[in-house]
């Protein structure tokens, strides 16, 4: 069913909260601690900005795997924002789960700015998982599959 | 007049798809609709009205029109090739032929689309008699006759047979093809079956629905009426009965973008819907008691008065059965028609 | 049955309500619609019986708008939406009067004709004075009997109770119906494989027409402009061009209805093509009470939902089962 | 019309060794609304921003993307450029080439590949960034402080001395706080209320300090520079204006049976009472639930004594409102209570009382006049026992969590006290362990065991009995002699934990302030904001915030007050302009984005829509742009997608979404 193959390049698209975890991704770059180039990060204010509407988007357009980094639980730079996110992702990945798609394929990850290493290792990982499953063929449009 | 045995229809279905295309009423997920059929489809040729009509072969719910393509700074558009093979359409009741007439009115009148056009003559349409009518239906209301339905082949059910007529060249060919497995047989049985069809004709609930004061002229009569500040009021403006109707044919134009290119393509779309033909300056029917009344009015005035007579409506009552709200053109008729007898 | 009218045309007659939120018969027994009576005299077109399946509180939003009171029947489960509907600001509370009408259970024609019943002309026992336990089925081809129960809608043998969470008074006998667990079918889907779950959703969800009824019927889409029809996240759909988009727009109608859906089941009731849609609502619904207490929408005004709430320790998305 | 430039930087070599940002720019000019791409050696240098202005200014360009290290070190930079040359500064976007791509990926083929897509993301965005304006917003030049406190005091003196009109709210009829009770200080065992009552007897006289007492703040609206408080004075049944303070009434009052709330319930208080003799103001209050005029209506002996004729029974709660640029939250904290505690008998023997009432005892002006007895029977304690970590430290459900901080230091200080006057005494100290990180704190600790000869046993107290005649029987355990201890003690002192005053959940809501599961008032940063609310204009002084002591206390009051003198010496405050916005024609007024606002930045206005010629009145949200900080949690509350936050658009997230899937 799925392409398992070593040269499969998932598209991994990655929100980070500009506060910690968009700087943690920093750290790691700065730490030149490496991770696949599949992940391309989206920077958003907060991890309460992420809307289900752009998961499901990402997927359509073709991702293979989605994963969203936010402030450990207690250090929201808006004290509140990452609360919100963990309900709102615990639910969704929950229905994308009921509904058949890979749980692999979705991850929430609290990610501070301080923790570069965590960063890298968290995206190797996550890589490693969505390549396992191989091309994400049940949630996305057809028609960008080219 | 051919016959094939019930039993045998499964070999008739993968002779006819070997070939070409066959749409075929399908059960899946526990609702009957026109699908592609395969060796493992579940066909259902019992349920008299599948959800939504046969028109969707000719005129799908959504279709690519062209694509537009970048190559470094300059475009390039590619249309979408017409259909170019024949493909079967089995099972058709006589309503949704009659559908089929209605679109060929929109459709092929100049300008002539031309994707409708092309499917529409790459289509074989074998017709399949209604041998239990519900209690929804009114085609005949309409002129429909479901004891011998128009198409390339005219079917019926009748005890173990299905029965066959050839009635257009396009029909002797698919008869040809299944030569194999028609066998002769004469017309008493079906005689028969139409008698018994009329029988249940004359019984229907709606048999007496009368279309008086419905035509091509009422325009004035009928759309300053205060009848519709009443009738719509259920309506939830859903698209419903405009999905499931064999002539509804409003569609939109929209833009897709793959990421590799940009897909423009048409799908239904409703004049239930508050964005219905939305236009920069707003939408020139801003209440659901002007949508409701366009839907009506173009099936039993505007349509007839532009195409001689003919309506857009013909009686499958599918949206009587699938109205989320109960209400449906019958009751408009009817309303209606309260309204001139109390006068 | 009779005591209702009378108390409503004593309500329109006392000009104590403007109009009458309520059923008006069809031209079958069976398919009664939602209607307005503004007179005592309209209301010889009032029914209420097995087969007023609607929702009326949707209508209210609407309804709100009009000049005065209007009373609204509705049943045991309706309050719960127009609850919830009070709590978004959609209704004025101050503009319903509310008549908590009893239920002994809603019919499904599409579950009556599951039971090979074909060309059906009339059926008696749906009467709310009556028992309601069978159903006599006038057809083209003969007459049948079938039982009240197995006629039901889903949503009646999940049925949340026969108690109001808000009328201003009561009126009708409510019956028992609830006899199965509302979380089954959930629980189901959930034990099986990702695969297959991906197969039974895309079955049912390929039928889909997108004509937006479920939404459109549904007491908490109540958007002025929802997302679909919208250019806000260049998410405007019309139709399923593309498996993916069945997919979409039920997933994110039921995570913007998710902790506001009170399980009315009007979205299953209405699809025109009998996808159990509520099996979304559900699965969030059994999510919420297990991963953060259970919640009812529209139980109670005060409550604050869950997708607006949190505590410190909530679940982790990795740790869900 | 769109036109974009794209500048691609070098980095030196950091970018450009994995990168081939030649390549990078090729493929930018194939980008829709691309109109110029360039690349430079460094992009941040007065050379590179000149490339930029120039282009700016001869494209006439309508949008910028650089490519260049992360944007959390120079979009500032770039933004600044950008507006010199006079394009808006959030028509700017950094595609992040360095941090997390060039220093990540060793092959240039996957950096490149890379950096083009990221560019792209980039570039998608900027093409749907709009304009944006920082708002601006006034001033209030005046600050309110809730709670009269050492803390409150200590704000309310130092913004009122640099020149600002401040309020203080004190619930009580006085200020003064919990330190007006403590009888000594650590670590210099000076007198509490001789340090304290003049700087009351200041915040009393000074100009800029008006003192609200027995008040209440009732409801706050408004937002960071205008804030709009209701404060309820409760009725004193004392025209302050008239009342000389001569204490006349509090001695002829009949009805004396009321706790003494400043001596802990320790003594008797009359109906009319100032709560001590330093009390400011020096005004009594009439305790309406033990007047017996209030009650019955008979009575009146404290009016007719009242030569100034200041006693009104008629008077009543009065509510008034003013506005604050700046709020200080200071309102203390209590004694937790100990009904969870009872093996250590508090409910059943009167000589278990808590370190709180041991200061009122050790007090002067105490129950005892500073006599220590035992309050059983009134003779000296021979044996005292002190029991830390009561509620402290708590692993269980049953108390805190946390450390209250300041007991070990108290227990200290009460256990030398009590053997520098009554040496016969002995005294032993049950802990945990003894935490003394403070100046001369450790110092202080060591001369009670060393000098003092304080029995302190690390271990806890897991009984307190009290026995027939009178004494009671500690049952403890020494730890570090791994022995049961049977300790015969005629009065033990109980180190309770203390909590935020309940109060402050309720003010915390009206200020749309976090607090924590511990009922703490949260800080913007638990390190580098400790003293600000993440609430803006809101301001933490002392132990609201967390358990802390007298100088803690002071110097985090301080720090308040600077933090609000440095908000109000503002004219105007710069808004963030990349917060949410409702499209006011198609919101539904459902209340949802408002629901999960961190800030009440969110209300609600029934407007007059034109939709498309249709008129009607909706309700819908307004966003307070001065209050939204820009998180977006309503965004996605929003179901209809009617919130959307500038900068960080719902279509400009979508379009980065599609230039990187694609």
């Amino acid at each position: 069913m799925s392409l398992t193959n070593e040269e499969f390049r998932p598209k991994i698209v990655a929100f980070c909260c500009n506060w910690c975890s968009y700087a943690g991704a920093d750290l790691a770059g700065s730490s030149r601690l490496s991770y696949p180039a599949d992940v391309k990060i989206i920077r958003v204010p907060c991890s309460c900005r992420v809307n289900p509407m752009f998961i499901l988007r990402a997927f359509e357009k073709g991702a293979d795997g989605v994963i969203i980094c936010g402030c450990h639980p207690g250090d929201c730079h808006y004290s509140t924002g990452n609360y919100y996110a963990r309900r709102r992702m615990t639910l969704l990945f929950s229905m994308l789960d009921y509904v058949g798609i890979e749980r692999g394929r979705t991850r929430v990850e609290w990610v501070s700015a301080a923790e570069g290493v965590k960063f890298s290792q968290t995206m190797n990982e996550f890589v490693e998982t969505v390549r396992s499953l191989g091309k994400n063929v049940r949630l996305g449009d057809l028609r960008c599959k080219n | 007049m051919k016959k094939i045995k019930r039993e045998n229809l499964k070999q008739l279905f993968d002779l006819i798809s070997s070939g070409q295309r066959l749409y075929i009423p399908i059960k899946k997920a526990g609702q009957t609709n026109y699908g592609i059929y395969a060796a493992d489809s579940r066909v259902d040729l019992d349920t008299l009205k599948t959800v939504k009509s046969s028109k969707e072969a000719f005129f799908p719910q959504s279709e690519t029109l062209y694509t537009v393509t970048k190559e470094n700074r300059k475009i390039k558009i590619t249309q979408q090739e017409l259909e170019g093979e024949d493909f079967v359409l089995f099972g058709v009741r006589g309503c949704d032929i009659k559908g089929a007439q209605v679109l060929d009115r929109v459709f092929l009148s100049s300008p002539v689309d031309s994707f409708y056009e092309a499917r529409r003559n790459h289509g074989i349409i074998v017709a399949l008699a209604c041998s239990e009518p519900e209690e929804s239906c009114f085609c005949t209301t309409f002129g429909v006759d479901p004891t011998e339905p128009e198409g390339d082949v005219t079917t019926w059910f009748k005890g173990e047979y299905l029965y066959w007529k050839a009635n257009t060249e396009k029909g002797e060919r698919l008869t040809a093809l299944c030569s194999e497995l028609l066998t002769d047989a004469d017309e008493a049985a079906v005689e028969e079956e139409k008698e018994s069809i009329k029988a249940i004709l004359s019984r229907l609930p709606y048999a007496d629905l009368s279309l008086e004061s419905w035509h091509g002229d009422a325009t004035n009569e009928k759309f300053g009426s205060e009848l519709w500040k009443e009738l719509y009021k259920p309506c939830l403006a859903c698209g419903t009965c405009t999905f499931v109707c064999p002539t509804c044919q409003c569609y939109d134009l929209k833009d897709y973008d793959t990421g590799s290119g940009v897909q423009r393509y048409r799908c239904w779309d409703s004049c239930m819907y508050s964005d219905f033909t939305m236009m920069a300056h707003g939408n020139n029917r801003t209440s659901q008691m002007q949508r409701f009344r366009q839907r009506f009015m173009h099936k039993l005035v505007y349509f007839p008065a532009n195409n001689d007579g003919m309506y857009s409506c013909v009686g499958c009552g599918r949206c009587v059965d699938k109205c989320p709200a109960s209400t449906n053109i019958v009751k408009v008729i009817k309303a209606f028609s309260k309204e001139v007898n109390s006068k | 049955m009779q005591e209702l009218i009378s108390r409503l045309k004593e309500l329109l007659e006392s000009g104590s309500v403007q109009r009458v939120l309520g059923w008006k018969k069809g031209d079958f027994t069976f398919n009664p619609e939602p209607a307005y009576f503004n007179s005592a005299e309209e209301l010889s077109e009032f029914v209420y019986d097995g087969f007023c399946g609607a929702n009326l509180s949707k209508y209210m939003i609407k309804a709100s708008n009009l000049e005065g009171v209007t009373a609204v029947l509705l049943k045991p489960c309706d309050t719960y939406s127009f609850n919830q509907l009070i709590k978004e600001h959609r209704v004025i509370r101050e503009k319903a009067y509310i008549i908590g009408i009893g239920c002994k259970g809603k019919l499904s024609l599409d579950a009556i004709k599951a039971q090979g019943v074909k060309g059906i002309t009339d059926i008696k026992g749906a009467e709310i004075d009556g028992d309601c336990n069978e159903l006599k089925v006038e057809t083209l081809y003969g007459e049948k009997t079938v039982s009240y129960k197995d006629s039901m809608l889903e949503r009646c043998h999940v049925c949340k109770g026969k108690e109001h969470m808000i009328y201003d008074e009561l009126m009708l006998e409510s019956a028992d119906t609830l006899d199965a667990d509302r979380f089954t079918d959930v629980e189901i889907i959930e034990n099986l494989t990702s695969e297959d779950k991906f197969t039974y959703f895309q079955r049912e969800l390929s039928k889909c027409i997108r004509c937006n009824a479920c939404r459109n019927v549904c007491p908490a889409c109540s958007c002025r402009k929802c997302v679909f029809d919208s250019t806000k996240f260049d998410s405007e759909q019309k139709a399923n061009v593309d498996p993916f988009h069945e997919s979409m727009f039920h997933i994110i109608r039921a995570f913007h209805v998710a902790g506001r859906c009170t399980d009315c089941g009007e979205c299953s009731r209405v699809c025109p093509q009998g996808i159990p849609l509520h099996l979304f609502n559900r699965k969030f619904i059994k999510d919420i009470n297990e991963y953060y207490g259970v919640f009812q929408a529209g139980e109670d005004i005060g409550q604050t939902s869950p997708l607006t709430d949190y505590t410190l320790d909530d679940m982790e998305a990795e740790e869900r089962r | 019309m769109h036109g974009i430039g794209v500048f691609v930087c070098h980095c030196g070599s950091n970018i450009a060794a994995t990168v081939d940002v030649k390549k990078v720019v090729e493929m930018a000019k194939l980008e829709p609304g691309v109109v110029h791409a360039e690349d430079y050696q460094y992009m941040c240098s007065e050379a590179g921003q000149e490339k930029i202005a120039q282009a700016i200014k001869e494209k006439n360009l309508s949008g910028i993307v650089v490519c260049s290290c992360s944007p959390r070190m120079h979009e500032a930079t770039f933004r600044k450029c950008a507006e010199k040359a006079g394009l808006n500064p959030y028509m700017v976007e950094i595609a992040n080439l360095r941090e997390q791509c060039s220093w990540i990926h060793k092959d240039i083929e996957e950096g490149t590949e890379k950096a083009v897509i990221l560019t792209r993301a980039a570039i998608a965005k900027v093409n749907l960034n709009t304009s944006l304006e920082a708002g601006e917003s006034g001033v209030i030049k005046r600050a309110l402080v809730i709670g009269g406190g050492i803390a409150g005091i200590q704000t309310a003196l130092d913004i009122a001395d640099a020149g600002y009109e401040v309020d203080i709210v004190e619930k009580t009829p006085s200020i003064g706080g919990k330190m007006a009770q403590l009888d000594k200080t650590f670590p210099t065992l000076d007198c509490s209320a001789c340090i304290l009552t003049p700087k009351m007897v200041d915040a009393a006289a000074h100009e800029k300090i008006n003192l609200y007492t027995y008040s209440e703040v009732e409801k706050v609206s408004g937002f960071v520079g205008d804030f709009t408080v209701e404060i309820r004075k409760k009725a004193r049944y004392v025209n302050m204006d008239k009342c000389t303070g001569c204490g006349v009434c509090m001695e002829k009052c009949p009805s004396k049976k009321a706790k003494s709330e400043f001596n802990s319930g320790l003594s008797n208080r009359p109906a009319i009472y100032t709560p001590f003799a330093q009390a400011i103001p020096n005004v009594p209050v009439i305790d309406p639930t033990q007047c017996i005029k209030l009650k019955t209506g008979k009575c009146g002996v404290c009016e007719k004594f009242c030569q100034a004729g200041a006693i009104d029974y008629k008077q009543k709660d009065e509510v008034i409102t003013q506005k604050y640029g700046a709020i200080v939250v200071a309102t203390g904290f209590e004694v937790i209570k100990l009904d969870n505690y009872d093996e250590y008998a508090y409910s059943q023997s009167k000589d278990v009382i808590t370190s709180l009432e041991l200061e009122r005892i050790m007090n002067a002006a105490g129950p005892t006049k500073g006599h220590l007895e035992r309050l059983s029977d009134g003779k000296p304690p021979k044996n005292i026992v002190f029991i830390q970590c009561v509620g402290s430290r708590c692993a269980e459900n049953k108390g805190k969590s946390y450390c209250s901080k300041i007991c070990c230091m108290y227990t200290a200080k009460h256990a030398m006290l009590i053997r520098d006057k009554y040496p016969d005494v002995n005294v032993t100290v049950f802990y945990i362990d003894v935490r003394t990180p403070g100046k001369n704190f450790d110092e202080f600790y060591r001369r009670a065991v060393e000098e003092y000869g304080v029995n302190y046993v690390k271990g806890q107290v897991g009984k307190v009995a009290p026995q027939a005649d009178g004494s009671l029987l500690v049952h403890g355990v020494d730890l570090i002699d791994g022995k049961q201890l049977k300790i015969s003690a005629d009065m033990v002192v109980l180190a309770a934990a203390i909590e935020p005053n309940p109060t402050v959940r309720n003010i915390a809501t009206m200020l749309t302030a976090s607090i924590d599961t511990n009922n703490f008032l949260t800080e913007a940063h638990p390190k580098l904001r400790p003293v600000e609310s993440p609430t803006a204009g809101v301001f933490l002084s002392g132990v609201c915030q967390g358990p802390k002591d007298i100088p803690e206390t002071v110097s985090q009051a301080g720090a308040a007050a600077i933090k609000v003198v440095g908000l109000l010496a503002k004219d105007k405050l710069m808004t963030n302009p990349c917060t949410a916005k409702a499209d006011e024609l198609l919101c539904n007024g459902c209340s949802a984005c408002a629901n999960v606002c961190p800030y009440g930045a969110i209300s609600y206005e029934d407007k007059l829509i034109n939709d498309h010629g249709i008129r009607k009145t909706h309700r819908v949200a307004v966003v307070n742009s001065a209050l939204c900080q820009g998180c977006g949690a309503c965004t996605v509350a929003c179901p209809s997608g009617v919130m959307d936050l500038q900068g960080f658009s719902n279509r400009q997230i979508i379009a980065e979404v599609d230039a990187i899937c694609r």
